[in-house]
């Protein structure tokens, strides 16, 4: 008899003896209520400006590291400019989306080449890519290249090369694409903007 | 192990591990349950490595004992019938719980208390287990109305079943030479015939 | 945009037709709501689709597809019937008063001097009348039939609201309040907005769709008011910056008229595009194309470009005809082209008739691509199942992908719609091997350059002269190209009244265009943009927002196109007295010396009222254009229907065959049957932006590919029921050019219009997708946009076109 | 670590009551139905901001996506087509957590420190605290707590408390490109939506209103709605919400009762065999026995 009733205290006490010791410091202390680190308190802030439409909303964009020598920044986040007096630090759902465009897993990494009839690219290095894209763009320009149109006139153009422009370009490569274009005498030469 | 041939077996080894299955169950979901139900019993979570263990551990524990209940109910639902006498037995268990059984009517194998308490469990296990299912999030999602009423009839059904438990326990440790039939089988025939007379006379034919 | 941006929170009527601003422009649209909050302004929205825009607006209706000329000639025919315009402004500052040849008529859907064969007008016809010393005969009575505003008159008198509504399908009290509203705002002190975008521009009447608004906003006396202007909501974020460095064939950067087989010689050429004033005093500032001009040649060409030489004008290529994308693609699918480069372009997915386009890339023999992300155009070569379905054996261009810099990898300024040009920072490095497009421009020209030099070749002069100054040849600096873009003096630049006074020191950066010379003392890369980068230093990274006049002009933020100024003609927001409209927004007023305000005056700064210099300077007539002579299509808009449409004909010329649709219109012969008919193609289709998403990059951000992860297209319930088709459902939607599939939305946003007596469907397509992308792989809308194009801008018209929908 | 960054007015399963001393100032988000555009702007900052991405989900026949909440959406966009009098109205509601004041996640959620109200009226989650049973969703009127498949943790919108606590606006007000959601002192924001509410009564809207209900104590995340008498069209917002009187129950009335009641019946017990003793077996009866089995 007495063995059954120590058996039972032993039971009924297990769980009070268990809480009891972990009261006493087994268990972890309970975790103070602390909000999420606010991940941009050392971040480097650079001003940008949404590449999408014609707003042009001012971002800022935060990278991690501050572009010291052996830190490389990578953006870990954009919002909006408060400062830019058109979009007063708002963006809309494709410029608060921005990080997701710079880190898109379908961004071009490296120059490639897909050869004629063939169902891959090929990574190729710059240097190949720029002898090989001159190569031709040389030879056709040599070969098409109007001096003279039928009256005599000298005319100086290069028709059977085209050239669409980027409108998410900045106004200097765009002004420097249409230099190095009218230079080699491109007239078949459009751009997004009109349409 | 039988020591005295005189004993009566009053559960078979099979009988007892079923019962342990389900008790030893039935304390650790007790704990679990406890732990989400007042903060005053979180720290019991700790047992089972802390409050997400113990939200795992919980719903298949209780599955767990839920298919051993099935099996105990069905070895004791027979015996656990409802009879004229039962109730006459409630109707004056206050004589009981006074300490005076000297007017009890003469019981089988159980009395009409520990039959009520067998249904109250049946009921009470019942309601556990479709509740239990009910809020049981990470394996289903039912409209969010049947889980609110889930999470009600869950707690005020394991509440009872805490008490009824609790009775149950304490009833065997109030009727002495009792717990050793569930421990080894056996009682003493004066235990038998004590307290359960008519099953007493039954299994020895006196 | 003759305004920008925030000053659309001055507007007390904003329109929105013909662009969707709430989903292409949302941070722009801010303003309208903030006119809206503040002003009590009112919002109306004229669509075929109830859009975001719309579901904010306070007044929507819509509209059929490609008749924006039928619903805004009912509007002009309402002001003027009314008398709800403002006279002042329309006496004084437009061509109303100008008296037109005699022989100028409208007839049966087709202006005087049509010819057929070569789809396009003589115009002698449509000149003004002059007077002995040259100058344009006007009748300040506005009585003669001959002048613009009787013309004007008789030719809008056909536009009356029972046939605008049955042409438009618009019901016609809705067209008539409309019409309401926007007459308020002919009071001096009410301004009315419009913002447009290429809803308006991509129909085969595209430029005349917003003349006819521009028109409007004339009448109104709108045009240079704070709240006021004719809005253009431009796609790209450098749009309004490509346009203006001009990466066209038609034109070299600053608009300057590129030369053409015509232009023999410099000075044909010079004389053909500077223009003598129409009318006594005015500013003409078109004369001063030979500055601009030579001015550029020498940025181009540095010490090479010689007065000998005549500063190179031999050297800039001659165009034998139109260039335009279109143009260039039925070269290239006739076999003319060899090479290609799409330089952040991506035109399988954004030009008309995808399969076209597909076929004219096969034809090449190589393909460059420079861009940041792996475009569809960049795989037209590869199967992509149903969405791609060609063979890669049977192509054999040579395609290379080179990859570009984004936005935040490089430094540089970016113009927005509203022509303030702003600097911005490189944040990191591009990903992986990844370039500027400066420096890859530059590595290509510098290798050409050194075989030219090497090898020799076709004419080289003007490879191995182009100026190249920059520090590394390589790496052409942002910096050092908007000084080259702004301009410097080459000479001491003096002053024309005084040679001793130098206004400008030798190699210093000119302040302004105004410093430009013609005799090769001066060079600038873009004369509009000159002044951006002056002696005081990169005035496109100005960031003082501050706005004392409270319109949200911001003078001392970036730098605005021309000379900082923000609102365009904004002399006109003032009476003939200088007394402005509106002395609570007051832009600009005569303050009895020069002209004031709150912007750059626009105007001669000391040109005094009584000098009658009046406010549109880039005209020679010094007044705004009612009637437009220079338009290829008509002087006066008229009604065309799109080329594929659901009529049979014209409602306002149902005799005429000729005059359905645009008779100056620029069709390919080749493209001819690629048209649909309504028998076939019964419902209209129109092609559009979604806010999620931003053209056919954006399907590559995942946020965006979750914000609208599928192709779909939206119906109405009365088509859907038609056709039972239910929400979810996958649909085909075929044209006469090929078919796509996608999901059905339907809407009670699209509703079934009664147009000319019979009930017309609109189908809404969505742009973004395609079989590149984190978005579900998807087919190519414009695989069934019509190849057909604008007659002044050569858009093409894929806003207005047929369809047929069924279950697929 | 600092002790903690915000003010706490209660957490989760905590039974003494916080420091309460501090007085600050109580913020909320206004959302603005009427200004709305449904561009999903919010969506974006909101997933870019707190590094949440959702799977790319499919188009379901409307412009809803994702189509719900889930632990990686904490705010969708609802869209509504509602035509009266033969006007269309596109009703758009921005979706998500509204902060009660009185919030039924917390109420019902057993772990402590899982979910925190802080003094300036943000409830928070701390998924380390978290258990994942679930109770927050069936405490929230609003259904918005979603338990992640990931880590089985419940996620919602956080009114991006890492923000707020160094004085910024949540990354969804920030960004709203048309100014419908505006943040600011709950004070302010009241004044603010008052001045929505005469602008649109004075444009025809005649039951505008503020949403902002009772039944929870009031919301940090308030509506101008055009329509205030009938939230229901705004894709079914709650007209009266409150907290189920089912988790009211549960959570409020039973947990101590049920306790105490398990307590009085251990207690019960015990002072049964103190004061009646063990029922043994009698001598008798053992004597009794005895002699029978010797039989």
């Amino acid at each position: 008899m007495q063995v059954n009733r120590r058996q039972f205290f032993k039971i009924c006490s297990a769980g009070l003896g268990g809480s009891s010791i972990a009261m006493l410091g087994y268990s972890p202390t309970a975790a103070l209520a602390e909000v999420r680190d606010y991940k941009l308190a050392r971040a480097t802030e650079t001003r940008n400006m949404c590449p999408y439409c014609s707003v042009s909303c001012g971002v800022l964009a935060y990278s991690i590291g501050d572009k010291s020598k052996n830190a490389k920044a990578e953006i870990i986040h954009m919002e909006g400019d408060p400062d830019n007096p058109v979009n007063r630090g708002t963006l809309c759902p494709k410029g608060a989306g921005l990080l997701d465009m710079v880190h898109s897993p379908n961004r071009l990494k490296y120059p490639e080449v897909r050869e004629a009839g063939s169902n891959e690219w090929k990574r190729i290095s710059w240097d190949e890519a720029i002898t090989r894209i001159t190569k031709h763009m040389k030879a056709d320009r040599d070969a098409n290249f109007i001096e003279k149109n039928a009256e005599g006139t000298t005319v100086n153009r290069w028709n059977t090369f085209g050239f669409l422009a980027s409108s998410a370009a900045a106004n200097e490569p765009g002004y420097l694409t249409s230099k190095v274009l009218r230079g080699l005498g491109v007239v078949a030469l459009d751009t997004q903007a009109r349409i | 192990m039988i020591r005295d041939p005189k004993d009566l077996q009053r559960y078979t080894p099979q009988e007892r591990a079923n019962h342990w299955v389900v008790g030893i169950s039935f304390i650790l979901l007790a704990l679990s349950g406890l732990a989400f139900f007042h903060p005053a019993f979180y720290p019991l979570s700790y047992l089972f490595g802390g409050g997400t263990w113990a939200r795992i551990l919980h719903p298949y524990i209780g599955v767990f004992m839920a298919f051993f209940f099935v099996l105990m109910f069905l070895r004791f639902r027979m015996l656990n019938v409802m009879t004229k006498t039962d109730k006459e037995w409630l109707s004056r268990v206050g004589e009981m719980v006074d300490g005076d059984d000297h007017n009890m009517p003469e019981q089988g194998k159980y009395n009409g208390g520990q039959k009520a308490m067998f249904w109250a469990s049946v009921v009470c296990m019942v309601l556990l287990l479709v509740s239990g299912v009910l809020i049981w999030q990470a394996q289903f999602s039912p409209p969010i109305g049947l889980v609110r009423l889930g999470a009600v009839v869950h707690a005020v059904a394991a509440v009872a079943m805490i008490a009824l438990i609790l009775i149950h326990a304490y009833a065997a440790i109030w009727v002495k030479g009792t717990i050793r039939a569930m421990w080894y089988g056996t009682v003493t025939r004066a235990w038998a015939k004590q307290h359960h007379r008519a099953w007493y006379r039954e299994v020895t034919g006196k | 945009m003759t305004n920008h941006w925030v000053d659309i929170k001055n507007a007390d009527l904003v329109v929105i037709m013909g662009g969707n601003a709430a989903e292409a422009h949302p941070c722009g649209f801010k303003w309208v709501v903030e006119a809206k909050k503040e002003r009590k302004a009112r919002l109306v929205v004229v669509d075929p689709r109830f859009t975001r825009s719309a579901a904010v607006s306070d007044f929507y209706a819509p509209i059929r597809a490609g008749t924006d000329i039928a619903f805004l000639g009912g509007v002009i025919n309402y002001l003027l019937s009314n008398d709800k315009i403002h006279h002042d402004y329309v006496r004084n500052y437009t061509n109303a008063a100008f008296l037109i040849d005699e022989g100028f008529k409208l007839e049966d859907g087709l202006f005087s001097g049509y010819n057929a064969e070569k789809r396009s007008y003589d115009k002698a016809t449509w000149q003004y009348q002059k007077d002995k010393e040259g100058y344009a005969m006007v009748d300040e009575t506005l009585q003669s039939p001959n002048c613009v505003f009787q013309l004007m008159k008789k030719h809008y008198s056909r536009y009356t609201p029972e046939l605008v509504s049955r042409v438009t399908g618009t019901p016609k009290e809705d067209f008539l309040k409309i019409c309401g509203m926007m007459a308020e705002t002919a009071a001096p002190n009410k301004t009315m907005t419009v913002l447009y975008a290429l809803g308006w521009t991509e129909h085969t009447v595209g430029s005349q769709n917003i003349r006819t608004m521009a028109m409007i906003q004339l009448l109104l006396g709108n045009m240079g008011m704070a709240g006021g202007g004719i809005n253009a909501l431009r796609g790209h974020a450098n749009v309004q910056g490509i346009t203006d460095m001009c990466l066209y064939s038609e034109v070299l950067p600053g608009y300057l008229s590129a030369p053409t087989d015509a232009d023999k010689t410099r000075d044909e050429y010079l004389a053909k595009r500077t223009p003598k004033a129409l009318r006594p005093n005015q500013m003409n500032f078109p004369q001063n194309f030979p500055k601009w001009f030579t001015s550029l040649m020498k940025a181009f060409y540095g010490s090479a470009a010689t007065k000998e030489n005549g500063f190179c004008y031999d050297w800039v290529p001659k165009k034998d005809g139109a260039y335009d994308a279109m143009a260039i693609f039925e070269r290239m699918h006739q076999g003319k082209m060899t090479g290609f480069v799409c330089q952040g372009f991506n035109p399988l997915a954004s030009l008309a008739n995808k399969r076209k386009v597909g076929d004219a890339l096969a034809k090449l023999k190589y393909l460059v691509i420079i861009d940041p992300l792996a475009t569809d155009t960049s795989e037209f070569w590869k199967n992509h199942g149903e969405f791609n379905d060609v063979d890669a054996s049977k192509i054999p261009t040579e395609v290379f992908r080179l990859p570009a810099n984004l936005f935040a990898e490089d430094a540089g300024s970016f113009t927005n719609s509203g022509r303030v040009v702003q600097w911005h920072w490189k944040a990191a490095d591009g990903p992986g091997e990844s370039k500027g497009d400066s420096e890859i421009m530059a590595a290509l020209f510098l290798r050409l350059k050194e075989m030219y030099a090497k090898d020799g070749g076709k004419f080289p002069d003007a490879i191995l002269n182009l100026a190249w100054p920059y520090r590394i040849p390589a790496k052409p600096a942002p910096e050092e190209l908007l000084m080259e873009i702004s301009g410097k003096a080459l000479a001491d630049v003096t002053d024309p009244k005084d040679p001793t006074k130098v206004l400008v020191k030798a190699g210093d950066q000119v302040p302004g265009f105004a410093m430009l010379r013609d005799d090769g003392s001066t060079s600038c890369g873009n004369w509009i943009y000159g002044g951006s980068w002056s002696q005081a230093g990169n005035l496109t990274a100005r960031r003082d927002a501050s706005d004392p006049s409270g319109l949200g002009q911001t003078l001392n933020w970036g730098f605005a196109w021309p000379a900082n100024r923000r609102i365009l003609y904004n002399r006109a927001s003032a009476d003939l007295a200088g007394k402005p409209w509106d002395p609570k927004r007051t832009v600009m007023k005569w303050t009895g010396t020069a002209w004031g305000g709150n912007d750059i005056p626009d105007m001669r700064p000391n040109a005094a009222p009584e000098e009658h210099v009046m406010p549109f300077i880039m005209a020679p007539e010094g007044v705004a254009r009612l009637f437009s002579p220079i338009m290829a299509d008509g002087p006066f808009p008229e009604h065309y229907e799109p080329f594929e449409s659901p009529l049979d004909n014209n409602p306002f010329h149902p005799g005429n065959a000729k005059a359905k649709s645009n008779p100056a219109a620029r069709v390919f012969k080749s493209d001819m049957d690629s048209f649909g008919t309504a028998k076939d193609f019964p419902f209209v289709a129109t092609t559009y932006r979604l806010v999620e998403h931003f053209h056919f990059w954006t399907k590559h951000a995942h946020i965006n590919a979750v914000l609208q992860p599928e192709h779909f297209v939206e119906i109405g319930e009365e088509l859907a029921k038609e056709k039972g088709i239910k929400a979810g459902d996958k649909v085909k939607v075929r044209s006469n050019r090929g078919h796509i599939k996608a999901v059905a939305v339907v809407t009670k946003r699209i509703r079934t219009l009664d147009v000319d007596g019979k009930k017309v469907h609109t189908i809404g397509i969505p742009l973004h997708f395609g079989f590149k992308g984190l978005t579900k792989p998807g087919y190519i809308t414009n695989t069934l946009t019509p190849f057909v194009g604008d007659a002044n801008s050569q858009t093409p018209e894929y806003k207005a076109f047929l369809v047929n929908i069924e279950k697929a | 670590m600092a002790l903690q960054s915000l003010d706490i007015k209660q957490r989760s399963a905590t039974t003494t009551p916080a420091p309460s001393v501090r007085q600050t100032t109580e913020v909320a988000k206004l959302i603005d139905v009427s200004a709305c555009i449904g561009c999903k702007a919010c969506q974006a900052a909101c997933m870019e901001w707190n590094d949440i991405r959702d799977e790319v989900g499919i188009n379901t026949g409307v412009y809803d996506n994702p189509v719900d909440l889930t632990a990686k959406s904490w705010t969708v966009m609802r869209f509504a087509e509602v035509e009266e009098g033969g006007r269309l109205q596109w009703l758009i509601r921005k979706d998500g957590c509204m902060h009660c004041a009185d919030p039924g996640c917390l109420k019902a959620c057993p772990a402590p420190g899982a979910i925190v109200q802080y003094a300036n009226g943000v409830v928070d989650f701390h998924q380390e605290n978290c258990i994942g049973c679930g109770y927050c969703v069936t405490g929230c009127p609003f259904n918005v707590p979603r338990i992640s498949k990931d880590d089985g943790k419940a996620y919602k919108c956080s009114l991006c408390s890492d923000r707020v606590a160094v004085g910024q606006a949540p990354a969804c007000a920030k960004a709203c490109p048309t100014g419908a959601i505006q943040y600011g002192s709950k004070s302010d924001m009241k004044d603010y939506a008052a001045k929505r509410i005469a602008d649109l009564n004075e444009r025809g809207f005649a039951k505008a209103g503020l949403y902002d209900p009772a039944g929870v104590g009031g919301t940090h995340v308030m509506y101008v709605l055009h329509h205030a008498d009938r939230p229901q069209l705004y894709n079914g917002l709650p007209a009266d919400p409150g907290i189920s009187p089912l988790v009211s129950l549960w959570k409020g009335f039973a947990k101590p009762l049920a306790s105490l009641a398990i307590g009085a019946v251990a207690l019960g017990s015990l002072f049964h065999y103190v004061m009646k003793g063990p029922n043994e077996v009698s001598k008798d009866m053992e004597k009794e026995v005895e002699k029978e089995t010797e039989q």
